[in-house]
């Protein structure tokens, strides 16, 4: 601190300010301090589990249908699973999910089918006419300019006095845009029941975090918004769903809108449409493998004798099914007659449209 | 009934629909106690409260952002956008956002937003309060861009703008905010969106403008009866979707056409209007379809901005020439 | 000389421009390293570094803000947005200063930038990656618009953009990035701006257009050709300002014009073109100018893009009817 | 602090801030510590001091000449001219200003003649093209939009390696904006030489600082780029030039930019559009004249003897004097004639308009 403005002159400090780190499961699954109490609850991190590896099993066939042509422009969440699952489990029904495009976790955990996000990632609008709660934002391409909309959100939440919250995802990307900023302003201004959450999986594309930005942490960015940040172990699914649900409950008891940045790793390619290995090497990668979030969980699970060899191995073929199932009704579905394409442009089709 | 000015209409309008529906929100700058930097929502802090009229902080692109995120939850929101030139960072959230929330859900997700803004030049404001870049507005499909010319079309127009289940923009032509009066009764009609207004009929030109050109546009229509030259005037009103078989009828009858608006010339909505016609019209066509414009330059400040606006003459030059043309 | 896609050729100019002279500076997202998304600037940063090169953080508003404040210091900035898409955010910047800050001094800041995007549909991309709202940015005052349609004009226009005192949007249609090849010498030549290249002479019929549609347009003139329709084609390339007199003097000695955008159709650039000859070409005509375009609704997702797409087919029959008529 | 998230718990801070609010002089002149090391030049204070009058002097008849007809909507600075003057006479020529429109007092300082500004709000583009130093910025309306520009000719003074930093002024209100946020940003991963100045006038039109933003300070928000921020008293002239001092020698020296914010209070209007009365209270305003720069520093200078009462009407009849001057060369200015208005389009005229 010695190098703030005026420090080595007797002006008196003004305010203060800290970010904490919050961890739960080093990365062998061993636990580094008293766990939440959400954490005595196995059925609960077993729903985390699989949530996560059917994420996983999910996102590597969508890929796999890409490679073979037979899907757009894809992007994996490979080893960021518990960011999306963590927070989508911290939810509620009644909330509204404001996603990125990366977020398919969050997405199949609020009830969206496997086959509406792949019919989107297909190159079809009825994907985004989704199973899931039916005021979710759908996948946000234009990086971080769903903040807004998640205050606007928060904002009728408030007005209604509905005892509802909005959730926002977005990357380390995203941070720099002024969208974000100026939703985390106004959201800190009237209190909103909202909670951003930066998954900093440290790349944007090819652009690392320190040409992203400067600041030592994302979390801080909440500093100046007026409210408070918080990091966590994006790799820690605990951490994760423990810091959502605190801010989650804080933001609906009124408490206003909270920052949580969680610190992960992209360990995909950006999208299929991206060769990361021109910009990083392998190596960064491959050591990043040690952190994940899946094996993290399971080595706890594994420790807690609430998981083996045989329920993995089910579990698997399970989802292996499921995403099979879903690929087959994604091919299955029909194409739409071209006019469609005028379909819900307006409530009503002018009639100098007609 | 009372004679108001059009932004005393478009505050009326106001009024009435957050008292007829408690979803209605009006956001933007200075909207609260300040009632606007022009006073279009005067007192409505004071009645409908500081959640339901709420001051912003200065961010347009949050503002545009806000009314998505709010309609999408079933809120008619209504923002305020200080002045045209300040409109342009709310651009990515029209063209990425509102108007293709309902299509790119499939009608899951709407967007009943309304952004008002004053527009145009001739008020001796200081740089960059001069815009009136509505053409780029007019070009996105999915969004409807009204201009009202009179208090009460504004009136009107505002009302259906604020009912409408899709994103309206809403453009307020600061130059006549008071300079025309009119009378308007406060009986909750709204005036329907997609239809040009004929105010003036006749049968040798048809003279089109919207907003504060009209008031040129119909002087110009007047003098021109006087010299024999029976204009017809038509106010577009709604510049997306337009009406176009009102323009085409009249020009049917007329064979002849002057656009007339303050934006620059190249690209503006004059050049839509031309190119209906040039498609749809040539054959009633008995003159070319000339333009008066704006010029293809800055807007100049106060000093030379009267010189930029398309003036009374200038219309009745190009009236009188496509009229007397072959 | 080398065979070169049309990506290629923007990458060869970028390093010619570079090389030839040092206040040059790229910049955008992933620009460096990764050599951009379309690898329009590969190898550039290895070659010039990473401060000539500059991979900036995500923010279009900053990027082309960035691009006035080093052009004001007499830098001569390309800068990179990923996708037309997400091109909005720069709006602001474009129009309030990077299009007016010459004027706006009088001549004592200027702003020599360029600003480059990907642009247009059709390449089976996600979700706002289709844009093609060229007619947004050809209305500035103050502005260039550039659109090349073939390698060689890539590289030609590229370099004049860039040399050129004054800012200019530089479209690249994504579509016809590797689509189509061709010799380009690296001998610094630069194109002029402001002339339209008549690509095919005619004497039937003009067809118009600029980017990935000069593909369709010139693939329907060669097919009318054996239906004994000869079809002049002209493409526009520069847009702001357009060469008027080209497509006047076209349609002089043709009497027939048909436009082929694929942005959508109302208040699209193709409605000045219409415009113009409804103003200064009209006795020339003898049959209606046909605007071929994308409709006005939202650009599908990749399963129905290809129908909102304008056709060869699609060229033909307007390009048919218009010989037809009469 | 207690209310960081996490802070029940045992998670480690990973990063503490603090903002510290610098001061010399108390409102009735009296020194509150030792002064910074330039205040030992009374030369330099009578500078600033005749700096800040002229302003006012200026600012005052502008006012009359709108009122009158003679000139456009004007933004005056009274109460906030130790801002401008503070900043700008910390710079060097070489350097380049980036003012919002309220910076009058800047422009004077760095040679900008009162018949140009008149000029510029009298609507003649003339104004603009003034006798400052060439490579400043002109007035800029679209709040906060400058600041990318500053980030840009900072990025280009590192570039070519020039030992010259950028000066960027705004208000609280432009804070808000995305624009700032971005530049402020990328100033941090480039440490580019950018000060950032956000003059806290307390009010954006009519909206108050606590509905502008949550954030305990302005300077705080340099934190979220990276950077250090710093509050100054900004109704104490010396206190404004020493944080500007420095934080301008440590961007030359390459130190990265750095935020100040300068806490003052807009005594007037808005501008002549606007009517104060109709948002804020009177009083409001009458309380915080007893803490404007100008009586300020004047009374520290009658402290040290330096002024007295017939400097202070001999400069006043100065002011009045050279402001009258600007005045009628103003006014005499002639009109252009109306095709100037493609002059300066392109730097040529494209044959097609011609
Ligand atoms: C506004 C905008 N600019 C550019 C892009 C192109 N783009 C897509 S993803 C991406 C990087 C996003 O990085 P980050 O926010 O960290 O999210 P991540 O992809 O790492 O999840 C970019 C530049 C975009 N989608 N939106
Ligand atoms: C982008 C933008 N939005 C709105 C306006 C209209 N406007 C002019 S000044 C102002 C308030 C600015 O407040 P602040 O930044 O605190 O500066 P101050 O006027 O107090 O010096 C507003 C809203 C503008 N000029 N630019
Ligand atoms: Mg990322
Ligand atoms: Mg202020």
């Amino acid at each position: 601190m010695d190098d703030t403005p005026g420090s080595g002159q007797d002006f008196p400090v003004i305010a203060r300010f800290e970010v904490r780190r919050r961890s739960y499961l080093a990365p062998d699954g061993a636990p580094l301090r008293a766990l939440p109490s959400f954490a005595s609850d196995l059925d609960l991190l077993l729903a985390l589990y699989r949530g996560m590896v059917l994420t996983r099993t999910f996102d590597l066939k969508a890929v796999a249908l890409q490679r073979t042509g037979r899907l757009g422009t894809y992007a994996v969440s490979l080893g960021q699973e518990a960011v999306s699952i963590g927070v989508a489990s911290a939810m509620r029904e009644a909330d509204v999910l404001l996603p990125s495009y990366r977020d398919n976790a969050a997405l199949l955990w609020r009830g969206v089918k496997m086959e509406e996000i792949l019919l989107y990632w297909g190159g079809d609008e009825r994907g985004n006419c989704s199973s899931g709660p039916p005021h979710d934002f759908p996948f946000c391409v234009p990086v971080g300019s769903q903040a807004p909309h998640a205050a606007g959100v928060a904002y009728a939440f408030r007005l209604r006095k509905e005892p509802r919250v909005a959730v926002c995802l977005f990357g380390d990307g995203a941070t720099s845009k002024g969208d974000v900023w100026e939703a985390m302003n106004f959201a800190g201004v009237w209190k909103l029941p909202l909670v951003f959450v930066a998954n900093n999986n440290q790349w944007a594309i090819s652009v690392p975090l320190k040409l992203q930005t400067a600041s030592a942490t994302l979390a801080q960015k909440a500093i100046a918004a007026g409210f408070a940040g918080e990091q966590v172990d994006g790799n820690d699914v605990l951490a994760v769903r423990a810091a959502a649900e605190e801010a989650i409950a804080a933001a609906r008891a009124g408490g206003g809108p909270r920052l949580i940045e969680a610190v992960t790793y992209r360990l995909g390619d950006h999208t299929t449409a991206d060769d990361a290995a021109r910009y990083r090497p392998p190596e960064e990668v491959q050591a990043r493998w040690k952190e994940e979030p899946i094996t993290r969980l399971r080595s706890y699970l594994v420790s807690r004798k609430a998981w083996g060899k045989s329920q993995e191995e089910q579990l698997a073929a399970e989802c292996q099914e499921r995403v099979e199932a879903a690929v087959e009704r994604y091919l299955a579905t029909g194409p739409r007659a071209p006019q469609t394409m005028f379909d819900h442009l307006y409530a009503e089709l002018p009639a100098v449209y007609a | 009934m009372p004679e108001l000015t059009l932004v005393e209409a478009v505050n009326l309008a106001l009024a009435r629909a957050m008292a007829d529906d408690a979803d209605v929100v009006v956001l933007g700058e200075d909207v609260g106690v300040n009632g606007g930097v022009f006073r279009a929502t005067a007192g409505l802090q004071r009645r409908f409260g500081p959640e339901r009229v709420v001051d912003t902080p200065l961010a347009e692109l949050l503002i545009s952002g806000l009314c998505v995120g709010m309609a999408a939850q079933g809120l008619k929101p209504v923002g305020e956008i200080q002045f045209m030139g300040f409109l342009y960072p709310c651009i990515d959230q029209l063209v990425n956002h509102a108007s293709r929330l309902r299509h790119r859900t499939q009608g899951r997700l709407t967007c009943p937003m309304v952004l008002r803004t004053p527009y145009g030049a001739g008020i001796r404001a200081p740089e960059h309060h001069s815009e009136s870049t509505e053409v780029m507005l007019a070009h996105i499909p999915g969004l409807r861009v009204v201009v009202p010319s009179s208090p009460e079309r504004a009136y009107g127009l505002l009302l259906a703008a604020i009912r409408d289940p899709d994103p309206v923009v809403f453009l307020e032509p600061t130059r006549i905010y008071r300079a025309v009066k009119g009378e308007v009764e406060d009986d909750g009609e709204a005036l329907p969106l997609d239809v040009a207004f004929v105010l003036r009929e006749g049968r040798d030109v048809t003279l089109i403008a919207w907003g504060a050109m009209l008031k040129e546009t119909l002087a110009a229509a007047d003098a021109l009866a006087d010299e024999g030259i029976a204009a017809e005037v038509i106010d577009l009103a709604t510049l997306k979707p337009y009406d176009e078989e009102t323009i085409l009828a009249s020009v049917a009858k007329t064979g002849r056409c002057v656009v007339v608006h303050e934006a620059a010339r190249t690209a503006g909505f004059g050049a839509e209007i031309a190119a209906l016609i040039a498609e749809r019209g040539l054959l009633s066509l008995l003159a070319p379809v000339a333009r008066v414009t704006g010029y293809d330059t800055i807007v100049p400040l106060p000093r030379l901005e009267q010189h930029y606006l398309p003036s009374v003459d200038r219309v009745m030059a190009a009236a009188r020439k496509v009229v007397g043309f072959g």
